[in-house]
């Protein structure tokens, strides 16, 4: 938005602009210098904790310093650093596993969940036992799995999508139930079928809900995939945590939770930015500071 | 100034061939959580072919679900609904089928917020198949700037105003060339100045398109000011308590809120509506 | 009551419908169904379903049970952990949530270093938790702990912020001190939120607990001595009965559902308030 | 009412406010947005002075201003010759929609200024008896503000302000959600607080009824960026019924003159579809509030 010039139509006020003038005072402000200070504290106190004075349990803890150095070193001491292509495989196979599970849950927890908010009757049917299921941990169903389903890969992959898929479906369902009732009657009133409203009103009234669920359930897949790996299956950063602790070689352990960590947060970012894309609508709504 | 109240206050029912609604002894039950409640009791009203129809009455007395019986949002227990003489719903058909012949204006406007302006003033006739979205693109660009709405098209409904929303909404429903507009309180979450203008622009909309217009309100100024007829209702069960001619001449703009017809008018039914309003204030009637 | 699409739920079916549109009679048949179905499935031997010990079998391994000791005692083994997780959980994160919403400076310190913790899961702690905490029963009490915390945290968080600046500018203007502010408008804005989190803070360490009893307990570790129902099942799994699997699965999955139950029928009480719709 | 609790006369100071040359902007450097500019105007002590304006127009922001939760760029406001500097017992802002605290009955919405200035005497007690009966809601003293209607809210938060004995009562529109039948009921109820009490009020609207009917003096505002367009003293006779005003002729003639400036400002920030301009201003204070 030109500097000082009225804005006479909506369109100028873009999100960049928003986001260029949020940034500029955000700079201006003191919280990236706390935020500094914040991450100096922390690391600074496990620094001198585990490295430097090995305090009492600390001691057994390895250090920031030889986590780092491990992780960035060319031939790591215990075989598993940016540069040896083992950390790939488990990284890739951990990442396969919730993509899979990912794309089988929100393919049938979406449309399940619609189903569920839209229609009284199969709601009054399914919902009861999905009801009951869900209750019990997800981690709970491990050796049932393991008796289940033969093999190493499918336990894992069904568990986190058992965990994915009652996320994805509890809110796509609050979703449809989100949408306030004059969507459907306007609609009605402009001659829409019944598949039309649907269609045009249910599952994009529902879309925020939807979005907010599938990112739920990015992070509960992964919450249950590092478990159950760490039970059974073969590769995988929880299986890669476990082994490590087992075989003594504790800087891996902490990789390993880093790289579930950072892995973790950008597939539940990649979820966030499709919604936003998706959803112009919200977006350039928000940025005006609310709707009506 | 004031005309003599025998003649017919305008020639509304002459060209206006279509939108007679016949309500006659409709009652409506609700079955709540806290047991039955009567919204509706035996109620009895004609609307003209054409006309501005008002209804007046303290909140929570039931007019909502009467617009709702019509529209064939809810069912009815009784009596009948039946508009230019084809029965909507009565005792065999307890709930009417939504159709475009009776569009609905929401309270807090339902205007989709996932679609364009235009996009959602063309969606009525490519829903009933009559159009292509291209079509219906094409005629809804040339309604909208008939309401004075240009430059909006493809805003999305939440970066416009409020005033300019209800315009589209009005216009979405006008798409569809209905016998009868159903109106919810439409202006009553804008403040009294955009909500004087937007009364013009109605007024404007109306004398272009001549469709029957059934109008909910608490705001009384607002129902003598539009209404050639003003239905004033009871507290809940809510029936016509008393039915008011307006006869202000049309085409009406915001000078005849001061005139001595208007101001006796107003007096009229302030009076007529005060106890009713008494009763809801003393028992701190929630709205329904 | 939520949004009624369309023609689907009436307020309540009117007197005279048919018993079968009752909402209470359709759950039952339908869980009824699924158990018929889990039975036929297992005895007929179907794909996934054929080596699952059908509903019946389930029944008759679960009844001695229930007047086992040794079951008895893991529930209470599990429910103490829990107990002991969650409620570290709630003394240090409500503050901590609170200090959070209330002080721009310790927010903008500590915010930063809890969010960039917060994406790696709870169980990927347990070995690390292990080898930091001197005997196992604090490492799976951390583990429970840190699962109900960042929930509590950010529900405690967001509840505060929601808090609408009209009532701190209406409390400001009567000539109310800052302490007063927090134990009359924030804290009592906040608690809402409070219960909410900690209904899904209370879920999610029966999630965690169950994990951490199997790797710590069980797992790979041929030794380990555990407890709990997640050891329970897991010995069970081990032992070959698959019968107490499923009666170890359904018991966690009751006792999630009561102390959640539990906690939210807590909040009604606490928010009289909200209550009174 | 009941005047059961007479013998606690309500003891009023009115205050005087003076606005002079005041402007406020919001906005970073580059894209700077003046809401009021070089706005003046008295509220007179003892005096029902109403503001009305278009929507958007700034005058929350003089609100806020008034009542000491932002200072102004330029100018001075001044209470009794104190400059304002934050808020304070003496100001007392009544907000568009209700900040009863919901998780509070009325009573102890009501009792919470003198409570958290520790100023609890017998004679507190008594007033607070006295209005629970002045605005009719002794029966409803332990339920809590969602159990009240619109208008009973409405009451209770009146009452709340008036215990604290402010020297001037700040209202910002405090009918707007109301159905037309409950405010006009309001307004007698309202102006009758007034003429009991003798207070200093300030009232803010864009509904030009409400303005006539309650007004002492009027103040017209102008668009964004606020001034005062035009001051009219309305010199209709109280105590004022609502029958009554309708047929004055007075009334109805400040109405006229009222009504025109006003659609002339309505027309053109309208006719402008500044949608965005007002939006983005409003969208600025939504923000500028929370952060």
């Amino acid at each position: 938005m030109a500097n000082g010039k009225q804005a006479t139509s909506a369109g100028e006020i873009g999100a960049w602009d928003i986001f260029t003038y949020r940034f500029s005072k955000w700079l201006r402000s003191p919280t990236p210098y706390r935020m500094f200070v914040g991450f100096a504290l922390f690391f600074g106190a496990w620094f001198l904790l585990s490295e430097v004075f090995r305090v009492w349990r600390f001691a057994s803890l390895p250090g920031p310093r030889q986590v780092l150095t491990e992780w960035l070193n060319p031939n790591p001491v215990y075989g598993m650093s940016l540069y040896t292509p083992e950390y790939y495989t488990h990284v890739w196979m951990s990442l396969r596993r919730v993509l899979i599970a990912f794309v089988i849950a929100t393919g049938l927890g979406v449309p399940y969940g619609l189903f569920l908010g839209w229609s009284r009757n199969f709601r009054e049917f399914t919902f009861p036992v999905f009801e009951t299921l869900r209750p019990i941990p997800v981690l709970a169903w491990v050796p049932l799995a393991i008796v289940m389903f033969r093999g190493d890969e499918t336990p894992v992959i069904f568990l986190t999508t058992l965990a994915s898929f009652y996320a994805t479906a509890l809110n796509t369902m609050l979703g449809v139930q989100s949408i306030d009732e004059a969507y459907p009657r306007a609609a009605a009133c402009l001659g829409a079928s019944k598949w039309q409203i649907f269609r045009h009103i249910i599952i994009p009234g529902a879309l925020p809900f939807i979005f907010t669920g599938l990112q739920i359930s990015v992070g509960v897949a992964w919450f249950s995939l590092v478990a159950a790996e760490m039970v059974s299956g073969e590769y995988g950063l929880g299986y890669l945590i476990n082994t490590s602790y087992v075989n003594v070689q504790y800087p891996v352990i902490i990789i390993g939770m880093i790289s579930v960590g950072v892995v973790g947060y950008v597939s539940s970012a990649l979820v966030r930015f499709a919604g936003d894309y998706l959803m112009q609508w919200r977006v350039r709504e928000l940025a005006l500071g609310g709707g009506r | 100034m004031n005309a003599p109240s025998s003649m017919r206050s305008a020639p509304a029912g002459q060209h206006a061939s279509k939108g007679a609604i016949r309500i006659q002894n409709v009652d409506k039950m609700y079955y709540a959580r806290e047991g039955a409640v009567q919204a509706v009791s035996d109620c009895s009203l004609d609307i003209r072919a054409g006309e501005i129809c008002m209804i007046v009455g303290p909140s929570g007395c039931g007019k909502t679900t009467l617009l709702n019986a019509i529209a064939g949002f809810h069912d009815i227990t009784g009596g009948t609904i039946s508009l230019d003489g084809e029965l909507l719903c009565g005792p065999e058909k307890p709930k009417a089928e939504p159709g475009p012949d009776r569009v609905v204006v929401f309270q807090n406007g339902a205007l989709f917020p996932w679609k364009t302006n235009l996009e959602n003033v063309a969606f009525g006739p490519v829903m009933q198949g009559k159009m292509t979205w291209a079509q219906a693109r094409e005629k809804a660009r040339g309604m909208m700037a008939d309401a004075g709405l240009v430059g909006v098209e493809h805003n999305y409904p939440g970066e416009v105003s409020s005033g300019m929303r209800r315009r589209v909404e009005i216009v979405r429903a006008l798409m569809n060339d209905p016998k009868v507009l159903l109106l919810d309180e439409p202006f009553r979450a804008l403040d009294s100045l955009t909500k004087s203008v937007m009364h013009e622009a109605l007024l404007e909309i109306y004398y272009k398109n001549k469709v029957t217009i059934f109008f909910i309100t608490h705001d009384l100024e607002e129902a003598i000011f539009l209404g050639h007829r003003v239905a004033i209702m009871t507290t809940r069960p809510c029936k016509p308590k008393k039915i008011l001619e307006v006869d202000i001449p049309h085409p009406r703009n915001y000078s005849v809120l001061t005139s001595p017809r208007f101001r006796s008018l107003m007096e009229e039914t302030v009076n007529a509506v005060h106890e009713e309003a008494v009763k809801a204030f003393e028992a701190g009637e929630k709205e329904m | 009551m939520s949004a009624v699409v369309a023609s689907a739920a009436r307020p309540r079916p009117r007197p005279g419908k048919s018993i079968f549109r009752h909402h209470v009679v359709r759950a039952v048949i339908s869980i009824a169904v699924f158990l018929v179905l889990w039975e036929l499935g297992s005895r007929l031997k179907a794909p996934w379903v054929g080596d699952v010990p059908p509903p019946t079998v389930v029944m008759n391994t679960w009844l001695p049970l229930l007047t086992d000791q040794g079951y008895w005692y893991s529930w209470y083994q599990s429910s103490r952990r829990v107990l002991s997780g969650f409620l570290a959980a709630m003394l240090i994160g409500i503050p901590f949530g609170l200090a959070m919403a209330t002080s721009r400076f310790f927010h903008d310190v500590t915010f930063p270093v809890f969010e960039i913790l917060r994406p790696v899961p709870p169980l990927a702690w347990v070995p690390a938790s292990i080898i930091f905490w001197p005997t196992q029963e604090l490492s799976i009490t951390f583990v429970t702990f840190l699962g109900a915390f960042y929930t509590i945290v950010i529900n405690v968080l967001g509840g505060a912020r929601s808090i609408d600046v009209r009532y701190f500018q209406a409390a400001q203007s009567m000539g109310s001190s800052s302490w007063d502010i927090f134990r009359r408008i924030i804290l009592p804005g906040t608690l809402p939120s409070i219960v909410v989190g900690s209904a899904v803070g209370m879920g999610i360490t029966w999630e965690v607990v169950v994990a951490a009893e199997m790797i710590s307990g069980g797992g790979s570790q041929a030794a380990g001595t555990g407890g709990g129902l997640g050891f329970f099942i897991w010995n069970s799994y081990v032992g070959g009965s698959y019968e107490q699997i499923v009666v170890g699965m359904i018991s966690i999955g009751v006792a999630g559902y009561f102390s959640s139950e539990l906690l939210r029928w807590l909040g009604k009480y606490v928010t009289p308030w909200l209550r009174v719709r | 009412m009941n005047q059961s609790a007479q013998t606690t006369r309500l003891a009023v100071d009115p205050g005087e406010i003076v606005v002079t040359g005041v402007s406020k902007s919001y906005g970073a450097v580059g894209r700077h947005k003046d809401v009021v500019r070089d706005c003046s105007f008295t509220i007179e002590r003892g005096k029902l002075t109403v503001m009305i304006g278009p929507s958007g127009c700034g005058k929350s922001t003089l609100i806020r201003l008034l009542a000491g939760f932002e200072r102004p760029t330029e100018g001075t406001v001044r209470l009794d010759g104190q400059p304002v500097t934050g808020p304070d017992r003496d100001r007392l802002v009544v907000f568009q929609e209700t900040a009863l605290f919901p998780w509070m009955t009325t009573y102890d919405n009501i009792m919470y200024g003198p409570r958290a200035r520790g100023e609890v005497t017998r004679e507190t007690l008594d007033l607070a008896e006295f209005l629970l009966n002045k605005v009719g809601l002794q029966e409803f003293r332990n339920k809590y503000p969602l159990q009240l209607s619109g208008g009973m809210q409405r009451r209770a938060e009146l009452a709340r302000a008036m215990i604290n004995n402010p020297r001037v009562m700040v209202l910002d529109e405090p009918f707007r959600g109301l159905d037309a039948m409950t405010k006009e009921l309001m307004w007698e109820y309202y102006s009758r607080l007034f003429e009991e009490s003798g207070r200093t009020n300030f009232f803010v609207t864009t509904d030009i009824d409400e303005a006539v009917f309650l007004a002492d003096r009027l103040l017209i505002m102008s668009n964004i960026p606020t001034q005062v367009r035009a001051v009219v003293e309305v010199d209709v006779p109280r105590p004022r019924r609502l029958t009554e005003i309708i047929e004055s002729d007075r009334a109805n003639e400040i109405k006229r003159e009222a009504l025109s400036i006003l659609h002339a400002e309505a027309m053109r920030s309208f006719a402008r579809g500044s949608k965005a301009a007002t939006d983005f201003v409003e969208a600025y204070l939504k923000r500028a509030n929370r952060a």
